[in-house]
């Protein structure tokens, strides 16, 4: 709870130095709030409790998972400043758009009541309708903002319904009394109903498949650094939230307790390949970069998923696998920022020849995709190993099978770009080292391959 | 001293390399590799005096997988592989200039760093984070110091990568699978204990067998192996075929078989058969290349074969046999890859009808190079003899055709490798000149065939090394 | 007074809240006009309120209700951002069909 | 189960509610069906007090009033104001293919048969309803749960305003380009 | 002591190659050659010790130097028997390779790499002995392909030519296929007797219940195979006439007394396993029979005055065989020796012509060099009269116990074999009357040059011709030294004693008129009627077929080479492409199916609506109505 209201008073003193006129202070002081908010967030850890009423709940899940999205907001923070670099009057706003979608964010993790989960989603969703068409003169943007709005304002609704329709089955929104009446027998058939079409809606926002197709285009069509933001932090809230809607709402049991689990896990298994297959195989002709990431997004997002098969379990999978996730888009999205920031475009061509212009950039990118590709040493690979691990625990061994499939077929694309970068002729001068941009790629590769070193670490905090 | 201080010598090194700059970096790898190679000495001496030299420390907690190292005697004889041919290796690049040397270098000991290791692990998790870990810089090296045409060898490494990857991925699978029936372990030792049914061993093997056939390579899975090997600068292709074969011939002595032994006994005569079929397609194939590198690819492959043929015999011949060609075959292949590299430095040609009439020009090379081709088809009181003798027994043991099969590699080895040797070296005098071996490949050439000769005629103490750990394993596979 | 749902029963608004979610998800597919999208999404908006009601009178409890307040927030909220982009859409490409707006594919 | 409307003994909250039902979904369908934004808004407004009606008809004549001020007004009027600001007439309409149409009118048909048939199929709810008799839903008892059970959506409500606001100001604030 | 008489014998030659490889180049050709020399001569003198003691103790030696290859049922030694069997062997080819180095010395002195010369012939003496002196198979078998291996390199000496390569390569690849064969037969040995130590296996063998088993007897034909390529047999013979291409040193030392006998000493070596498997024996002696007939009618007709002499070679080899198929091992070992003796003072002689004539090896460009080199001539002339079977001449007692035996045990293969005899004496002097008597053929200058070869040429020659004319008393009917000397190695009764009676008297007459027969009809023809060979392609009908060698090389290649090469070809072109397109095909595949689906991405939002709610509809429907 403490977080939130931190973050939000970090967010409305975003707003106030730009009153103040302290624009250039914006953004370290906001690094350094969020490090504070950090730490108290880390002081959080270990203490289940529940504030007002239960709306908020704290857990060792929030907490784990808000400090996941506390730290890619520094990063996305720190490569403001150079990509912001020609709007000074708008960069409070920026950041300020941030730290609030850091809030709703929170929220979404440690609601403890169907309403804040509702307006926190709305916050991140909104926030991101801005950011993706933040470039108001682009037209690509335009059209990105408008697509991703129009998409997420129908599921927003679908998820209204199901919520509306949770309320109509138990009376009430508070997550925990929903959990203790989902068991009883006389459950209308409402309550799965209005939990299938939340998740359904979450899935939209998580781009699984066949409700990713809003994912590529607005991919490509955001600024670079709103595409970092989606397909890092976004795209791990959705996921915890989803995860946290199917474990904390007790659906898995209510569901048995309907002869309905067994259909549902076939539903997810299939979502779950067709994610993966579907991001694999469409990622390999891309050329735009942010495009082909979007794909790698949704086959990701497939593998996340398999996380909902064994709900009791996997939370602390889950949390690794998206921290290696996100760790590794941050790097590969610095490394974009900083080849692009010329460009109007995030073609693969830009990075020919970087291998030689910059090495060290280079090196980070390739370590990001081999940790995506699941490459050993890097935490991608011991996310996707415990990851199966757990899935084969649960006996869907053939689900792995086409999981390692698309494993090899992902690292077709990934090193279409590592070729690019390395066996191809530089095609332009690239100058400048801009700190932020370096610090923060290097940062979180390290970090990523710290979590591949040391996976217990992060593992072992949702036991 | 344990068995880890000589991976962090390859660890400290790779890094001290990448730091040392281009001009210092190929003397600094030198001297790492030599190190590596001192340690493990020092360390086979500890082993033979009878101190345990292994490692076990507990890593992640839940799954179980520890960094556990082994050094048994097989693992050692692997281990002492790969030491004495890196600085061989990297001692032989000496002649050329690379762009970029400080990360070639490196790059170089990493692999050897990850290829050691996964000789040494003994926990199916960090043995196969080794496994994917040495692919990784063999990729970068043949990408960016390779040769040919960019196109082409671009292609040729990604089908490299994704191809081994793809198999290694199985593997992985089946590892998972395995310890979850060891709750949740990956050691050695508690997948030594499982007791799986039929089936799930078949599978299991299969997993397995597709990672090590693409890695080997065993037809039909070799196709990726011609086009890299000649794609690689030979540096690389001689790490790739000098070592990281071996990964996968070790891999099917260590994991495979004793993994899943009644499925290995009941499709025994398949893969043997595979593995001869290798043997006879890889000799025909390299009758009529006209890429020395590739040749010699496909003689690799038709070797490999046999050694992989000899592994699944499930004999203690015929495991003793294919480690002791496998070490064999380690050098050779170094050497004849590294004769190629000369005689690419004087004639800018990998083409063997450019080649010729080298022999009244260089006679020093000529006769080493000669050497080098007669141990490769096996001539007695080379190495590679002994290794062959043994397996072609073993499989005679088995049935008799085997032998007579895998035999005809000793005929189709001496076609392919003596037509190849007459068109490279003899004949009328080239027009190209053809400068003397320097003292730096002469060293090079001199320590490989020395090592080929001395275990040639006395192979006593690698097969005293090796013989132990192969009965355990042999134990461990007849168990029920 | 009586529950009025006696009279009316909760499966008739169920039924109509349904009819009238659809007619919006209708709405959406159906027209290219952006403007009228929105509309659409109103209208599903509203049944969903409308459903909340009734089920706030289903339960006696007031909390449905409440939430049609924070439901009617989000629903303002998502109008004027979604009018923002379509201003600056429009000020772009002079045009708020949704048919124009193709340029991100493949 | 579906209750079958018994036309001859309809009680006058029964006709009252099938009134406003149909107006409900008839305004909705001719939202769509416009051809002119004007009158899709002029339809939208009928539909939102249609809505409204059963707001009363439920006894919420507080979310009621609010739901007018909220719908009908602000909104209604912020998407008048765009449609004007940006002169749209019917001619401005774009042909739509018809295979759009048709797969609207598929997944329309889908959608809702899907929806009901579950809806149909499930338990039926047994016996009467409730009526505590309490106070649930008027303005101070609203205004309590509000502010007090509820006050922590209540302000992240207000951080939802804000975003949106900060947004819409993003979005169509010029930049002063001092740069270049 | 006996251990390092042993490595003396061994290491010697090994020391002399090194220093040549090492410091031949330095140290000059005469130095070189001398090196060589006395390095075999020092081997030659410890085998004459060896000797002393053997037939003084009677018993062999066995010198056990250390493990080399462990098999789980086998233990391999490095280690060496020197017996009756091995000694002999020894002397004569340590002997014989002294000569042959002296002759070199002068022979070789005008080739740049006499050194390397030097050093191979030293190599090869040094795995010859490993050979002879093994004492188990596989250090046989380490002198087995080291032979073959030095074959090699002397085959392809003059490098450049790449007609001389080919037939080196030919030569080695020919002895691998034997060789396979002799490790098959290795295979089963060790299996069936769990050892391949020559002293363990014989006992084994005699005390082995079931003998005549099938498997023992393809371990005898399989090893029998190995000696086909060695010794240049039926079907692998062709080789031997190819190798021709090296120096003549080289074809007297290795290609005609040492190397090829290295398959008779196998077979010898392990009488007992082929005793205790007649069929094999029976297939020995037909190919025998078979292999010395088809020679001769090969070397009829030959002009290269090698190649007659290297038909002669397998031709006398055949016999040796025919000899061991009828399990008369001494008698074969007898023509061993002879045989050693005359074919390489032949090829000596004929090396002493070429060299005379520069280089020159056809006969049709010879003639009349009696005068011009009379110790040439002569010691020609003394050889083929013993390799015709002239009474009282080496030659005469060797062969005809061979014929005798073969009388013996079957009459047909005694017929071919004195046809074949009497061919042999046709050839033989068909060579020496075209090359010696008349008018000298070739060019003037060449005729100026004519002059007897130097000291070191003729001594050998003069020597080998001594040995020629005397060897035969080693062995004389009834009363055979050799016979006694031998008899420990045999199991059976060193062979039944032949009662001279009256049929041997009229097979010996039989075959001394066969051999006369031959010398007359060469004499006329080529003497009295003065016919030179026709040029050739004057060649017709019959003598073409046999020209040709009943193109055997022909079929060789159109059967085995071009098959191999053209599916060598069909599967890089192929196969491996076709595997590689189907790896490829798969990324292909899945690349399509990425295009297409980019077509799905199209970009429009009611589409991508649609999508989400039939998926929506779907889910839902799936789970909720599925039941």
């Amino acid at each position: 709870m403490n977080t939130l209201i931190a973050i939000t008073g970090l967010g409305i003193f975003c707003l106030l130095f730009e009153i103040l006129n302290l624009r250039k202070a914006i953004i370290p002081f906001t690094i350094l709030g969020l490090l504070g908010v950090l730490a108290l967030n880390f002081c959080e850890f270990g203490m289940e409790q529940s504030y007002y009423n239960n709306m908020i709940t704290v857990s060792k899940f929030s907490t784990a998972f808000s400090s996941l999205f506390i730290i890619l907001t520094i990063f996305l923070v720190a490569l403001s400043h150079n990509f912001y670099h020609n709007h000074p009057t708008k960069i409070s706003d920026f950041v300020a758009i941030k730290i609030f979608l850091l809030a709703g964010a929170v929220a979404m993790v440690s609601f403890g009541n169907l309403a804040m989960f509702f307006l926190g989603i709305e916050i991140l969703s909104i926030a991101l309708y801005v950011l993706a068409a933040s470039d108001r003169l682009n037209i690509k943007s335009n059209e990105a903002g408008m697509k991703y709005f129009l998409m997420g304002s129908f599921a927003s609704g679908i998820i209204l319904f199901g919520i509306c329709l949770i309320y109509g089955a138990m009376g009430s929104f508070d997550v925990l009394e929903i959990s203790e009446s989902s068991l009883s027998a006389e459950l209308p058939i409402w309550f799965p109903i209005g939990m299938i079409l939340v998740i359904v809606g979450m899935l939209f926002k998580v781009a699984a498949v066949p409700f990713h197709f809003w994912a590529p285009d607005v991919y490509e069509g955001s600024p670079a650094l709103t595409t970092a933001l989606m397909s890092t932090l976004a795209k791990v809230v959705a996921i915890a939230t989803l995860f946290k809607l199917v474990s904390g709402l007790n659906l898995i049991s209510s569901l048995e307790n309907q002869d309905l689990l067994h259909t549902f896990e076939i539903i997810v298994v299939v979502l779950s390949i067709a994610s993966m297959s579907v991001g694999n195989i469409m990622a390999l002709r891309q050329v735009n970069v942010k495009r082909m990431l979007a794909f790698s997004g949704i086959s990701h997002a497939g593998f996340m998923l398999m996380t909902l098969l064994t709900v009791s379990a996997s939370a602390g999978v889950l949390l690794y696998y998206t921290a290696a996730y996100a760790l590794a888009g941050i790097a590969a999205f610095s490394v974009i920022l900083y080849v692009c920031r010329d460009h109007d475009n995030e073609d693969i061509t830009n990075f020919h020849g970087l291998g030689k212009t910059n090495p060290l950039l280079a090196a980070i990118l390739t370590a990001s995709l081999l940790s995506m590709a699941g490459i050993p040493i890097f935490s991608g690979f011991f996310a996707k190993l415990f990851l199966f691990n757990q899935t084969i625990q649960a006996g869907y061994i053939g689900l792995v099978i086409v999981a390692v499939i698309n494993s090899i077929i992902s690292v077709g694309y990934y090193f279409k770009l590592i070729l690019a970068m390395y066996s191809k002729e530089p095609n332009q001068e690239r100058t400048g080292k801009p700190f932020l941009i370096y610090a923060a790629a290097v940062i979180s590769i390290a970090l990523n391959i710290a979590l591949g070193l040391f996976p217990s670490l992060v593992l072992d905090l949702l036991k | 001293m344990n068995v880890s201080t000589i991976l962090i010598i390859l660890l400290i090194g790779a890094f001290a390399t990448y730091f040392s700059g281009d001009k210092l970096s190929s003397k600094v790898a030198l001297l790492f590799s030599l190190a590596a190679l001192g340690c493990s000495i020092l360390l086979l001496n500890n082993y033979n005096a009878g101190e345990n030299i292994s490692l076990i420390t507990s890593w992640i907690n839940q799954p179980k997988i520890s960094f556990a190292l082994n050094a048994d005697g097989l693992a050692m004889a692997m281990v002492l592989l790969t030491a004495a041919l890196t600085p061989i290796i990297i001692f032989s690049s000496f002649g050329n200039e690379y762009k970029n040397a400080k990360a070639f270098y490196g790059l170089i000991l990493f692999m050897a760093f990850a290829m050691t290791g996964t000789f040494l692990a003994s926990d199916g998790l960090l043995y196969y984070i080794f496994w994917e870990l040495a692919l990784v810089p063999i990729y970068f090296i043949a990408l960016i110091w390779g040769n040919g045409d960019a196109e082409e060898r671009r292609k040729a490494v990604v089908k490299f990568f994704i191809y081994t990857l793809a198999g290694s991925l199985f593997m992985l699978t089946a590892f998972i699978y395995l310890s979850q029936k060891a709750n949740g372990s990956f050691l050695i030792e508690d997948l030594y204990k499982l007791n799986l049914s039929a089936c799930e061993q078949f599978w299991i093997f299969l997993a397995f067998f597709l990672a090590y056939a693409i890695k080997i390579p065993l037809i039909p899975f070799h196709t990726w192996q011609a086009n890299v090997y000649q794609k690689a600068p030979t540096v690389g292709t001689m790490l790739l075929s000098g070592i990281m074969l071996k990964m996968g011939l070790y891999s099917v002595i260590r994991w495979q078989l004793p993994l899943a032994p009644i499925a290995a006994k009941e499709y025994m005569y398949v893969f043997i058969a595979l593995g001869i079929a290798g043997v006879i397609y890889g000799s025909i194939v390299a009758l009529r290349q006209n890429d020395l590198k590739k040749l010699l690819a496909y003689s690799s492959l038709a070797h490999v074969g046999l050694i992989a043929a000899g592994s699944y015999t499930l004999t203690l011949d015929g495991l003793r046999g294919a480690v002791l060609q496998m070490i064999a075959h380690g050098f050779v292949v170094v050497g004849l890859f590294f004769a190629a590299e000369v005689i690419f430095r004087r004639f800018e040609t990998r083409e063997i009808a450019e080649m010729g009439g080298i022999r009244t020009q260089s006679p020093k090379f000529t006769s080493m190079f000669l050497i080098l081709v007669l141990a490769s088809v096996a001539l007695p009181s080379t190495f590679n003899f002994v290794g062959e003798f043994t397996v072609l027994y073993s499989l005679s043991q088995i049935n008799i055709w085997f032998a007579v099969l895998g035999g005809t590699t000793i005929i189709l080895g001496a076609y392919y490798m003596l037509r190849m040797f007459q068109h490279v070296m003899l004949g009328e005098t080239n027009s190209k000149t053809f400068a003397d071996v320097s003292l730096n490949e002469g060293i090079s050439f001199a320590v490989i065939i020395a090592v080929l000769l001395f275990f040639g005629f006395y192979p006593k103490p690698i097969t005293d090394l090796i013989t132990p750990s192969l009965e355990t394993i042999l134990q461990v596979i007849n168990k029920n | 007074m009586g529950n009025i749902l006696n009279q009316i029963g909760i499966e008739n608004y169920i039924f109509l809240s349904v009819v009238l979610f659809c007619i919006g998800i209708f709405g959406v597919l159906y027209r290219r006009n952006a403007i009228i999208v929105f509309m659409s999404i109103e209208i599903m908006l509203n049944a969903v309120n409308l459903l909340f009601v009734a089920f706030s009178t289903y339960h006696q409890d007031a909390q449905g209700q409440v939430f049609v307040f924070f439901s009617m927030a989000v629903a303002a909220a998502e109008v004027a951002v979604g009018l923002a982009i379509l201003v600056s859409i429009f000020r772009n490409l002079g045009s708020i069909s949704i048919d124009s707006l193709k340029n991100l594919k493949g | 189960m579906i209750h079958i409307p018994d036309f001859a003994h309809a009680t006058t909250v029964q006709v009252i509610f099938c009134f406003l039902a149909f107006i409900t979904v008839i305004t909705a369908f001719l939202t769509i069906f416009s051809r002119n934004p004007i009158h899709s808004a002029i339809y939208l407004v009928i539909c939102f007090f249609s809505i409204a009606g059963h707001y009363l008809l439920l006894n919420s004549q507080f979310l009621a009033v609010v739901h007018i001020i909220v719908y009908s007004g602000a909104i209604m009027i912020l998407f008048l104001f765009t449609i004007m600001l940006m002169n749209l007439n019917e001619q401005r309409e774009v042909h739509r293919p018809r295979i759009t149409r048709l797969g609207a009118i598929v997944s329309f048909c889908l959608i809702v048969i899907v929806l009901i048939t579950i809806f149909i199929n499930s338990k039926p709810i047994v016996g009467g309803y409730d009526s505590t008799g309490e106070d649930f839903q008027s303005i101070q008892v609203l205004g309590k749960i509000l502010l007090n059970e509820y006050m922590v959506p209540f302000e992240f409500a207000s951080i939802l305003l804000l975003v949106a606001m900060i947004g819409t100001v993003l979005l169509s604030k010029k930049e002063k380009l001092n740069n270049k | 002591m006996d251990t390092n008489l042993a490595l003396i014998l061994v290491l010697t030659p090994l020391l002399g190659f090194l220093v040549n490889v090492f410091f031949g180049k330095s140290l000059g050709k005469t130095v070189s050659g001398a090196i060589g020399t006395i390095a075999v001569a020092i081997s030659f003198v410890v085998s004459l010790l060896l000797f002393n003691q053997i037939t003084s103790t009677g018993k062999g030696i066995q010198v056990t130097l250390f493990d080399w290859i462990q098999i789980s049922n086998l233990k391999i030694n490095l280690g060496f028997l020197l017996d009756q069997l091995s000694v002999l062997w020894l002397l004569f080819v340590t002997g014989i390779g002294s000569l042959i180095h002296l002759y070199s010395i002068s022979y070789m002195h005008d080739d740049e790499n006499m050194h390397k010369f030097f050093a191979y012939l030293n190599l090869f003496i040094f795995f010859m002995i490993t050979l002879v002196i093994g004492s188990n198979l596989l250090v046989l078998f380490i002198g087995w392909e080291g032979v073959g291996l030095c074959s090699y390199l002397l085959i392809g000496f003059w490098h450049k030519n790449q007609n001389y390569n080919d037939a080196a390569k030919k030569a080695f690849i020919m002895n691998r296929i034997g060789d396979l064969g002799l490790l098959i037969g290795m295979f089963i040995i060790g299996s069936m007797f769990s050892t391949l130590d020559y002293a363990t296996l014989q006992t084994a063998v005699a005390g082995a219940s079931d003998l005549n088993s099938p498997l023992l007897s393809l371990a005898a034909l399989c090893l029998f195979i190995g000696a086909c390529g060695k010794s240049a047999q039926i079907p692998l013979y062709t080789w031997l006439p190819d190798a021709m291409a090296g120096p003549t040193p080289v074809s007297a030392l290795i290609h005609a007394a040492t190397m090829v006998t290295a398959g008779i000493f196998m077979v010898t070596r392990l009488n007992f396993v082929f005793d205790a498997a007649h069929d094999v024996q029976n297939v020995i002696a037909i190919i025998g029979g078979i292999t010395s007939l088809v020679a001769a009618t090969i070397g009829l007709v030959q002009t290269d005055i090698k190649k007659v002499l290297a038909y002669s070679t397998v031709s006398q080899l055949g016999l040796m065989f025919l000899a061991l198929g009828f399990g008369a091992y001494e008698v074969a070992v007898f023509h061993v020796i002879t045989h050693a003796f005359f074919k390489a003072c032949l090829f000596l002689g004929s090396g002493s012509v070429i060299h005379g004539l520069h280089g020159e090896q056809d006969m049709r460009k010879m003639g009349g060099l009696r005068k011009a080199m009379p110790i040439t001539f002569w010691t020609m002339l003394i050889s083929s009269l013993a390799i015709s079977g002239v009474p009282f001449f080496s030659g005469f007692f060797s062969k005809d116990e061979i014929l005798m035996t073969a009388f013996h045990h079957n009459i047909s293969l005694y017929v071919v074999g004195s046809i074949a005899s009497i061919m042999t004496a046709f050839y033989m002097f068909r060579l020496m009357f075209l090359t010696f008597f008349k008018e000298f053929r070739g060019t003037e200058e060449q005729k100026h040059h004519l002059h007897e070869s130097g000291s070191l040429i003729t001594i050998p020659l003069i020597i080998l011709a001594i040995l020629a004319t005397f060897g035969g008393l080693i062995s004389l009917p009834g009363n055979s030294w050799l016979n006694e000397y031998l008899a420990p190695l045999f199991s059976k009764a060193a062979g039944e004693e032949h009662h001279l009676g009256t049929t041997e008297y009229t097979l010996m007459g039989v075959a001394v008129l066969g051999g006369i027969l031959g010398i007359l009809i060469a004499y006329i023809k080529y003497f009295k009627q003065d016919n030179v060979p026709e040029s050739d392609e004057n060649i017709t009908g019959l003598s073409k077929v046999l020209y040709n060698k009943y193109y055997v090389d022909e079929a060789y290649d159109a059967v085995f080479v071009q098959p191999i090469n053209s599916l060598s070809k069909f599967f890089r072109d192929y196969i491996e492409t076709g595997l590689s397109a189907l790896v490829f095909g798969l990324g292909k595949v899945t690349n399509e199916i990425a295009f297409q689906g980019k077509k799905l991405q199209s970009g429009s939002i009611g589409l991508y609506l649609f999508v989400f709610v039939l998926g929506m509809c779907a889910i839902i429907s799936y789970i909720f109505l599925a039941q």
